[in-house]
């Protein structure tokens, strides 16, 4: 069971995406875990061979756990697990030579002979969907029974099938758990850290106008959203402001190694995730834009990925058009600063002696006075209003 | 030179010889190069009929367009189309008048109006016809010639722009350059009737016919007919006739004729003509004659390494002008 | 709205193209004094002049060529060619001259030119008169191939159809001349680049275009009071293809079945099946279908001929066979 | 497009953006951004979709003319 994060102690395994005799490939996210912010998908570093999967489902098992064994290219069946006793390698039945039948062979499928869907050489029938729903489950296509023309397996025959459904993967956090993390986060926040807080109104007159403009031009798919010009004037004014970035630990501050913002998603039901979107400083407008499309829409979905999870060197949230003004935001331990945007709304402002009216944003920020002070903290703010008022340059 | 009269000064006279000698150099280094394996494709040779295009292109004015066939270096030439330009697209540079992407049967100058460079048999007839009409519409004082060879007699294509063009009174000059060979088909072969600016005529085109290897007797012809165009009297037609004595294309063993029928030819060749009138004349000296030819293969050495020097077209621009993002100004 | 028929709405196009541009003009057989083999131009000539309304002689060659000519030389020609089989006595000029001169010239000449032409089956007109062909011209590099199947598609392609520097093929199916719809006279053209969803619907893609789609909608009605939905997209645009759309329906549905009046073999429907194959293979949940002509040429007894003609039961035969395969 | 058929249209597109949220429960001229609880964000991938399955481009200005069922299908209808 992998760290994924400091605070992180123990998880369940609630979908396995791989079978023994299953080669996977470095990146490959072989199997999913429930921890106490919802469900996360983990990936293999190397190339190699599942032997066996250890851990069961749905146990809490501490992190350190032995989840499945590995056998990576080069290595003995007797090397990778010199202490297996024999019957525990049997579920992984590599294919001896004189039985031309798929690896993982059930016992409903010896009973039942072979399934309608298999032709003569063997071979299941499936359709391309099937086939690659069944894969993305980790289910043998030959233990199943099509419906299809032949027994061919359509994708009707997998509904319900693997463990964990779309359905559950989609709900996929734990309300009552969420909740029970966010409190202990919180608590250790408001305990721990010398918050120090500010706020700024800003005019989104300039940052809003030149939208509207670069909006008109852009096919849907393109259309850029206010918050995309937060995070951007975010992630550059960072820049100057590296004592926000990173993480207090151990009684010191240390750097973030780039700029990785998490941006804070409301999930309908209660609760919040706030996944790290890498390298916020190195994007362009339209790249963060399609960045945090993505990263919402995966986060309704439980699509998260580990390193969104835990990579995250500071905290933005943006409360939306239907939000309150203000936010007074508490850090995200071992964070060192938070950032918050309330919503949009129309206020009188002078310019030039002239009162208008014109759409303003409240900006706030937390931070810990162990690693800055105000004044750092009210030059990170003017910055985010310069370069507002600037947007053709973001 | 506009107008309908030919002004037979000494200056003109030599460009006429200076414009055939400079189309007769350039294809002599062609079919070097062709052999050498630098030119490529199909290699259409004019030999012997430059008389047409420079006798007929001096009479066009620059707002005229100009719609040739698959042997036309010698109306892009007579044209003005730098040889530079042509040179490099026969080599398949970028610097090519068509970037590389005609070749010698597809050479285009929009600069020019020099609209190709046609492959197809007859395929470019309704082109002018439908040039003629588009500057007819929008009141331009443009004639648009059409050169094709005889073969495009035998084909629909001709008949259907004859009729167009006389029924709806087009300025196109139609310029038939009767070789006698359709490739390897002898006119006789084709044609159940081999007088062709007959058949012209039936479709009430103004029709003359015109010794092809004469280029004062051709840039008289196309003279008068330019000027009844201008006129107002609908389309005319020239029969040039005339002989081609190189091969059909590169590749050619010429079966289908003597020796001896070439060997007559070559004697009546429109240079050999016109620069031994000049000189029996006292029009032009030895001297003069041999610095034309001198600096026609200057001119085409240069084009050479113009062409060699030249870049080859990016592979990312493979499908470039497939589709037109806009039509050019 | 306006409500008018696709032939009004052809006219209307016309001469709202005549009017806007003093370039435009239009020339084909029997378009004039006869008023236009399918009553297109019926009036043109008498409001636009002859100048502009041009009768051509029978000679589709010439005056397809002519029109080339004339768009090269800064006019914005539509040519009218009376039927789809007809069209094969200009295609050398359509293939060797507007198709390639773009691209053969190195980018020097456009080719901005409109062909318009009836196209397919249903009239009993025989095999001369009645074929699909617009799968052959969609199979050429430098045109653009629309086949408006609505009233408003046939009111509003025509102007960014003349707004685009290439040549434009426009097919116009017989069968829909007398259907009516809904028209917004005042909208500036519409996009002739993508596909349309004319009926969204889950549980299968019926992809047509041109006279099939009204045969695909009435499928998709019968089939939905049997619980299938189907989702009916319109191509619109035959070359080049939209298969963002398609592909995207497909992927969503995961079954298709595709709706072609041209002959199966070396069609259209082979392009878009092919296409479909290669980009979204592991989104099928079932082989993908074709419902096209039979391979006749078209005969001219009724019974004949829309035995060879797809129609709404044969379509709907295919969709169940592709949902609920037997 | 009838209101029937945008209502399925609408309901499978918030499948994948909104998989927790039953759009069949929502009334026909209430707002879909409070009804289902969708930020802005969630709004633009809604117009995505459905731009993707229409073929329209909506411009930004007619957003709020998607904001209930009922003008969404008045909209599609055009």
């Amino acid at each position: 069971m992998p760290s994924l994060g400091p605070d992180m102690e123990s998880a369940r395994v609630v979908e396995w995406l791989v079978k023994p005799g299953d080669a996977v490939r470095r990146g490959d996210v072989i199997v999913v875990v429930e921890t106490d912010k919802g469900a996360i998908e983990i990936e293999v570093f190397e190339d190699a061979v599942v032997e066996a999967l250890v851990a069961p489902l749905d146990t809490e098992l501490a992190v350190g756990a032995v989840l499945a064994r590995l056998r990576t290219k080069g290595e003995s069946e007797h090397q990778a697990s010199p202490d297996t006793p024999k019957a525990q390698a049997l579920p992984v039945a590599p294919a001896p030579a004189f039985r031309p039948e798929p690896p993982s062979v059930s016992t409903a499928r010896l009973d039942a002979g072979a399934p309608r869907g298999a032709t003569d050489s063997g071979h299941q029938r499936a359709s391309p969907a099937a086939r690659k729903r069944a894969a993305d489950l980790g289910l043998d296509l030959a233990t199943l029974h099509g419906s299809g023309p032949g027994g061919a397996v359509l994708l009707a025959d997998l509904a319900g099938l693997g463990g964990v459904s779309r359905g559950r993967r989609a709900g996929g956090f734990d309300a009552a758990a969420m909740r029970r993390v966010i409190g202990t986060a919180m608590a250790r926040a408001k305990r721990e850290i010398p918050h120090y807080y500010l706020g700024q109104q800003i005019s989104m007159a300039a940052a809003l106008d030149w939208l509207g403009r670069a909006n008109e031009n852009r096919s849907v798919e393109a259309r850029l959203l206010p918050a995309a010009l937060l995070l951007r004037a975010v992630g550059l004014a960072l820049t100057k402001a590296p004592s926000l970035n990173g993480y207090y630990e151990d009684g010191a501050f240390r750097a973030g190694e780039g700029i990785h913002v998490g941006w804070a998603v409301a999930l309908r039901g209660g609760g919040l995730v706030a996944p790290a979107i890498h390298d916020v400083d190195k994007l362009n407008i339209d790249a963060l834009m399609s960045a945090l499309r993505d990263v919402v829409a995966r986060a309704r979905r439980g699509g998260l990925r580990r390193s969104e999870m835990v990579d995250a060197t500071v905290t933005v949230t943006s409360l939306g058009e239907r939000g309150a003004d203000t936010v007074q935001p508490i850090i995200h331990p071992p964070q060192v600063a938070m950032i918050g945007f309330g919503r949009i709304v129309e206020r009188p402002w002078a310019v030039a002696g002239q009162v208008q009216v014109q759409p303003v944003i409240g900006v706030s920020l937390a931070a810990d006075h162990r690693v800055s002070d105000g004044h750092l903290g009210s030059q990170f703010l003017s910055e985010i209003e310069r370069l507002l008022n600037a947007p053709e340059s973001l | 030179m506009s107008g309908d009269k030919l002004h037979l000064d000494h200056q003109h006279l030599l460009r006429l010889l200076a414009q055939m000698v400079r189309i007769r150099v350039f294809e002599r280094r062609c079919a070097e190069l062709y052999q050498r394996e630098k030119i490529r494709g199909f290699l259409h040779l004019y030999d012997g009929e430059e008389a047409i295009a420079v006798g007929v292109m001096a009479t066009l004015a620059p707002q005229d367009a100009v719609i040739a066939t698959y042997r036309e270096h010698g109306q892009a030439i007579a044209r003005g189309v730098p040889m530079n330009r042509l040179m490099a697209e026969l080599y398949g540079k970028v610097e090519g008048c068509c970037r590389g992407r005609g070749g010698s049967m597809h050479f285009f100058d929009r600069a020019l109006r020099f609209i190709g460079g046609n492959a197809i048999v007859g395929g470019g007839l309704p082109l002018a016809v439908g040039t003629a009409l588009g500057d007819t519409m929008q009141g331009r004082d443009a004639v648009s010639a059409c050169f094709f060879g005889e073969g495009a007699v035998d084909e629909g294509e001709f008949h259907e722009s004859l009729n167009l063009a006389a029924l709806w009174r087009l300025p196109v000059l139609f310029v038939c350059e009767n070789n006698l060979y359709s490739m390897g088909t002898a006119l006789a072969h084709a044609e159940s009737v081999t007088d062709i600016h007959a058949k012209a005529a039936s479709y009430g085109v103004a029709s003359e016919a015109v010794d092809g290897n004469d280029v004062i007797a051709v840039e008289l012809a196309a003279r008068r007919a330019v000027a009844a165009l201008r006129a107002g009297g609908g389309p005319q037609f020239l029969e040039c006739r005339t002989y081609r004595t190189r091969a059909h294309s590169m590749f050619d063993a010429q079966l289908y004729r003597d020796k001896a029928e070439v060997e007559a030819w070559k004697q009546r060749s429109p240079i050999l003509r016109f620069q031994s009138w000049l000189e029996n004349s006292h029009l032009a000296f030895d001297d003069e004659v041999a610095r034309l030819e001198a600096d026609a293969e200057a001119e085409v050495t240069a084009a050479i390494e113009f062409a060699e020097a030249g870049h080859l077209e990016a592979l990312e621009d493979l499908e470039r002008f497939v589709v037109m993002d806009e039509v050019p100004a | 709205m306006t409500t008018m028929t696709y032939r009004e709405a052809c006219k209307q196009a016309i001469r709202a193209a005549l009017q806007a541009d003093p370039r435009v003009f239009m020339m084909g057989e029997d378009i004039a004094a006869y008023g236009g083999c399918y009553a297109v131009s019926k009036g043109l000539c008498a409001e636009f002049g002859a100048e502009r309304i041009r009768d051509t002689p029978l000679s589709e060659s010439a005056f397809v060529g002519a029109g080339i000519g004339a768009a090269m030389a800064g006019m914005r020609p539509i040519v009218e060619i009376m039927t789809v089989n007809f069209s094969l006595l200009a295609l050398d000029q359509i293939m060797n001259n507007a198709a390639t001169i773009p691209h053969m010239s190195g980018g020097q000449f456009a080719v901005p030119l409109v062909i318009r032409m009836a196209t397919g089956a249903g009239r009993q007109l025989a095999a001369q008169h009645s074929h699909s062909l617009e799968g052959w011209y969609a199979h050429i590099p430098g045109l653009r191939i629309l086949a408006p199947a609505t009233v408003e598609d046939a009111r509003h392609m025509l102007a960014p159809a003349l707004a685009d520097p290439n040549p434009v093929l426009l097919f116009e199916h017989v069968m829909l001349y007398n259907v009516e719809g809904d028209v917004d006279e005042h909208l500036e053209g519409v996009d002739i680049t993508h596909a349309r969803i004319r009926r969204p619907g889950n549980d299968v893609t019926v992809i047509t275009y041109g006279g099939s789609l009204p045969r695909a909608l009435a499928a998709a009605e019968t089939l939905a009071s049997d619980g299938i939905s189907a989702e009916v997209i319109d191509l619109r645009v035959l070359r080049p293809l939209d298969m963002g759309t398609v592909a995207a329906s497909v992927a969503r549905t995961h079954r298709c079945v595709i709706v072609d009046e041209g002959w199966k073999s070396g069609s259209l429907a082979a392009e878009v099946c092919a296409r479909l194959v290669e980009s979204v293979f592991y989104e099928l949940d079932a082989p993908i279908a074709r419902v096209c002509a039979a391979e006749v040429p078209m005969p001219y007894a009724a019974h004949l001929e829309q035995a060879a003609l797809p129609n709404a039961e044969r379509i709907v035969a295919a969709v169940r066979q592709v949902v609920r395969p037997a | 497009m009838n209101e029937q058929q945008i209502r399925a249209m609408v309901a499978d597109a918030l499948a994948e953006i909104a998989p927790e949220v039953d759009v069949g429960a929502v009334d026909d001229s209430s707002d879909l951004r409070q009804a289902l609880d969708l930020d802005s964000m969630d709004f633009l991938n809604l117009v995505i979709a459905l731009s993707q399955r229409t073929g329209c481009q909506i411009p930004e200005a007619d957003y709020p003319k998607l904001y209930n069922l009922k003008n969404m299908a008045a909209y599609f209808a055009d």
